[in-house]
């Protein structure tokens, strides 16, 4: 009943893990695909290896996350292996890739497509990263560029991840149309600083806030762009549970991704959701979940 | 969890490269947990819990930038924790063998303290032994790389024999991967049970960022001590590790 | 110990009711003034009397509230006698408007000098208005223009609140360079979706979520306005006791705001988080607020 | 507190205008409290809990567009609620008046049923009499404007003349603000205590919006019953109100 078609992909269940969550390993992603995911999103992807940033990277708050991980990852010429393992688990792998300009990211979309990826994700969106990520996503011209160049360069489904900090997601959306689905939010960026130590705590000072905290924001993002545009959505940000991954959907998202939630619930909450998701559908007489796409839109 | 502050209390010299904080703090961690710290403006890094009770410590010793800023510490001067963290060590009934090498008995301090068994204190040369008095009423074996104390060899040479001549119920170790990547083996091949406690490059410490996992397993959630059920998979271990960008390369 | 200086402004703790919460009438701002708040910026005040959005209007969120009160108010030739009775508590009022261009704001502002005001913020920033707030906010030339034309027309201070719903506060922070002090920051734009109903809670849909969630986001917007620009800032966003507020001032507020706190602890907050404030500050060996003010920042 | 669902499980009609819907909750209100009802997609409306422990219920006269679609709700049909909010009565000893105009009896209901006392239920006419079945073994007057039963003219002339037969240690009253305002009038002149529970305009419910208050009490959370102490200082009560503006105008 929670099977779900995100264009010419098909996923048993719409829960899908988040890029940046225990997606850089083939096997973590084994484990994950195994212990019930729909989908799996690797870690964001690039040229060359990147260290990220020196620790503090994480840090815990009361309603959610602060990363500045700083897009550590093997580089793209490391990452075959990781996918072919990734593979195994039988479920789609979304390579997930970031880049600074259309070139860059045709080359890893090309990678992934090559290493047998089943669509690729771009990250338009990081908000920690000179030069990357939201700094590239809020420039309309060069995200339309990017999406564009893309799509000539794979045949494979081109998803686009947006940022939500900028003053309306809408006309980021409407720039990267010709992509094949939208994947809404990356993160809020944020910082915090210990008093005590008189001094931010990541060690680069700005990251990014994901979990409880940024749901409102994911959801309002979601309902936003899926009355705009007509490609299909996928929900992320401070999903937890099942009837969390059900307001996305009600917003207008086909599938949903979940990162920061692994951390509260441990690598079984796909399972977990996927059991709370069919218990409400059924109390509440809905069979699939395209039933439920969009139907708290109010006119 | 956010950081709380705890004041070193006193700070013992354990050897010439490996210092002992102790200080006190409300939380209750299991022998085999750890905590990350953070020296604010400097590092942070993951550190197992080597004295558990209302006295507690990390034992530390110095390896680069984190480890040699802490060891500059003075008494008064203040760590910023959180945690503890991870699955400890479960303690099995029978006699144990328990394998410390290098600073890996910092590890192993807690549980030594309350299991019985054979104990192998090993380290590169004499100085480098740690705790040899806080454990001299037990059953300690020695061994050295360069023969300066104990047993001349490795660790895992001494192990072997000490197997052979009695049957240990459990085996308990944490110190270099090659050296437990051994005893595993052997004690897997005996049908000894063990645990191991693994340390694989930490950023997160909480089971998100992946850059601690081996063969599928997050050593900070999962682990750090896995038994043998779980090390039997672990193909990397001993091998393979993952570098700061995600990287497998051979150790 | 806890007194500063904002401007030409003296408040005797840097810890100011925020606009929207409890000042709309001159008597509830007085017995805030009582209950030990610093200063006090009223409700938002426009030219007409607006009923605001109907019901459901507010909804509490596990880590903040989600608003779209839809900026009602009697309107400001309604409204000199409660900033006249709000006076009587002996703290600096600061009248806060807007208005959808500067000649709006202008009159407004005159008139709340008129009526007493000890400064007037402009709402540069309210999410979910239209034609008002962020949508006025994010426009460079226009908040320009508003804060050049108030500044023009009184003499009092002119405070400017901005909005997190941008993808550069800095930018906008420099547009209004001309202002006395900036405020930092308002509600992010938000919603939420009761999945039983299945539909939005909020009659307005969109909202502004206030409270704990936000102050990671408030934080980074005072640390990376207060490096750029050389005005005051007020920080607010989710404090809600002592380290929270410290933790603004070291990020580079010289005061803060409080607003969904009231809701989690009650009217005595002001005077329990001075007691905070002045409990660590002591223990840290600090006597004066102006100490801690940004040094946070890391260079 | 986000919304819960509850399934109206009995209406009961009470009056041409007033109906009680009953309900299963966990919530464990005081008398006086009150909740907020929403109707998604029609309003959200302040609601007293007017039967209290297992069985739960709201009675709610027809008014405006919210409490009209409540009205049409049927048996099995469900509710959002949030609540309970703000602070109920305090029960005092000795010997109680207890006055309920209108719609206020529901308000009053819980109380009564823990209190020992006289009881005015109050009217326009007859039929609109409220709980005059569930109290029909209490020491019940009635007064209606109409004179169509019992006492003809306002319930406050009936509490006049009630108060000059005996004296009471304690006055409950919920009603129309007029009313309330004389009755707490009479009291403080008699040196009666009195609590009042107040009705105002209100949109979030938790004390943060001032759309409720009255000369800087928020009827919401420092309310909605007050005592004389608080009562004597609001020079609106009966006079003045607040539109959704917030504009002050007379009532
Ligand atoms: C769960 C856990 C518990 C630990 N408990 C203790 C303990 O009780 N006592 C103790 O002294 N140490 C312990 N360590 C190791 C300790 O965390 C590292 O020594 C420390 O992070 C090094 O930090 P640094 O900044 O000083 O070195 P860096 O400057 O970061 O690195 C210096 C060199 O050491 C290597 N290195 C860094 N971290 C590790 C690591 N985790 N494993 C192997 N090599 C590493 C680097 O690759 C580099 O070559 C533990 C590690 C883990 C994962
Ligand atoms: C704490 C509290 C407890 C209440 N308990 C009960 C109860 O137990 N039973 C009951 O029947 N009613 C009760 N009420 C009143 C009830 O909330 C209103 O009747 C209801 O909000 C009207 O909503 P509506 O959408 O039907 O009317 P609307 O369409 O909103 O308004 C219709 C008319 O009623 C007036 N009005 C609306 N709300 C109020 C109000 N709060 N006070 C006075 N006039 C108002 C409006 O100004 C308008 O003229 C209570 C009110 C409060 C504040
Ligand atoms: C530790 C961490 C690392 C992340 N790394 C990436 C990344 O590499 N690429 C990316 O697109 N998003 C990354 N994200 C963002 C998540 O994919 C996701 O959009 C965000 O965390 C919101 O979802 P959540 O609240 O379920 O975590 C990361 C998030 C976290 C917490
Ligand atoms: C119910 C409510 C109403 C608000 N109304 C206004 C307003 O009229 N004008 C304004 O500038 N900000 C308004 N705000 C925003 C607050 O002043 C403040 O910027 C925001 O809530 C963040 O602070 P907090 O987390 O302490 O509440 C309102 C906030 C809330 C919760
Ligand atoms: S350190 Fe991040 S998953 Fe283990
Ligand atoms: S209803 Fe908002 S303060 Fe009472």
């Amino acid at each position: 009943m929670l099977n779900v078609e995100i264009g010419k992909l098909h996923f048993k269940n719409p829960l899908i893990l988040a890029s940046g969550i225990l997606d850089e390993a083939g096997e973590t992603m084994l484990r994950i695909a195994k212990s019930g995911a729909g989908g799996i999103v690797t870690k964001s992807i690039g040229k060359e290896p990147r260290e990220g940033y020196e620790n503090p990277v994480v840090y815990e708050l009361p309603c959610g996350l602060l990363n500045a991980m700083g897009l550590p990852n093997p580089g793209i010429e490391n990452y075959e292996d990781e996918i072919k393992i990734a593979k195994k688990g039988g479920v789609p792998i979304i390579g997930s890739i970031f880049g600074s300009n259309p070139e860059e990211f045709s080359y890893l979309a090309k990678k992934m497509e090559d290493y047998g990826a089943d669509a690729v994700e771009l990250n338009l969106s990081c908000p920690h990263a000179k030069g990357y990520g939201m700094e590239v996503g809020t420039d309309l011209e060069l995200v339309e560029e990017i999406v564009d160049s893309v799509k000539r360069e794979i045949k494979i489904p081109v998803w686009a991840k947006l940022t939500p900090n900028t003053s309306n997601i809408v006309e980021i959306a409407k720039a990267v149309e010709n992509a094949d689905a939208l994947v809404l939010i990356n993160t809020l960026k944020a910082m915090a600083i210990d008093i005590d130590a008189k001094r931010p705590v990541l060690k680069n000072v700005f990251g990014g806030l994901s979990g409880k905290a940024i749901k409102p924001i994911g959801i309002r993002a979601v309902y936003e762009v899926y009355r705009e545009v007509g490609k299909p959505i996928i929900g992320v940000g401070g999903i937890e549970n099942g009837r969390d991954a059900i307001e996305y959907i009600m917003a207008g998202a086909s599938a949903v991704e979940i990162g920061t939630a692994i951390y509260t619930r441990g690598i079984g909450i796909f399972k977990e959701i996927a059991k709370e998701m069919e218990g409400w559908m059924r109390k509440n007489g809905y069979s699939k979940i395209s039933q439920m796409v969009g139907i708290a839109q109010v006119r | 969890m956010m950081y709380r502050v705890v004041k070193i209390e006193k700070i013992k010299e354990e050897t010439p490269t490996i210092k002992t904080f102790f200080f006190k703090d409300d939380s209750k961690p299991k022998p085999g947990q750890f905590y990350m710290i953070w020296l604010p403006g400097v590092d942070e890094f993951p550190m197992s819990i080597s004295h558990i009770g209302n006295k507690k410590a990390f034992t530390v010793k110095r390896i680069g930038k984190g480890t040699t800023a802490m060891h500059k510490l003075k008494e008064g001067d203040k760590l910023w924790i959180r945690g503890p963290y991870g699955r400890g060590f479960k303690i099995e009934n029978g006699y144990a063998l328990i394998i410390g090498g290098g600073s890996g008995m910092a590890t192993l301090g807690p549980l030594i303290e309350r299991v019985e068994g054979d104990i192998i204190i090993a380290a590169r040369t004499k100085d480098e032994l740690l705790f040899l008095d806080r454990f001299k009423d037990r059953n300690v074996y020695i061994a050295t790389d360069d023969g300066s104390a104990g047993f001349k060899g490795f660790a895992t040479d001494l192990a072997k024999d000490m197997m052979e001549k009695r049957d240990y119920s459990i085996i308990y170790t944490c110190g270099p991967e090659i050296m437990m990547r051994k005893i595993i083996d052997m004690a897997i091949e005996r049908g000894i049970k063990v645990q191991a406690s693994l340390e694989r490059l930490m950023k997160c410490g909480i089971g998100i960022c992946d850059s601690c996992s081996i063969n599928g397993y997050r050593v900070c959630v999962d682990g750090p001590v896995f038994s043998e059920k779980e090390l039997v998979k672990m193909e990397d271990l001993g091998k393979y590790k993952r570098d700061s960008s995600g990287r497998r390369v051979p150790i």
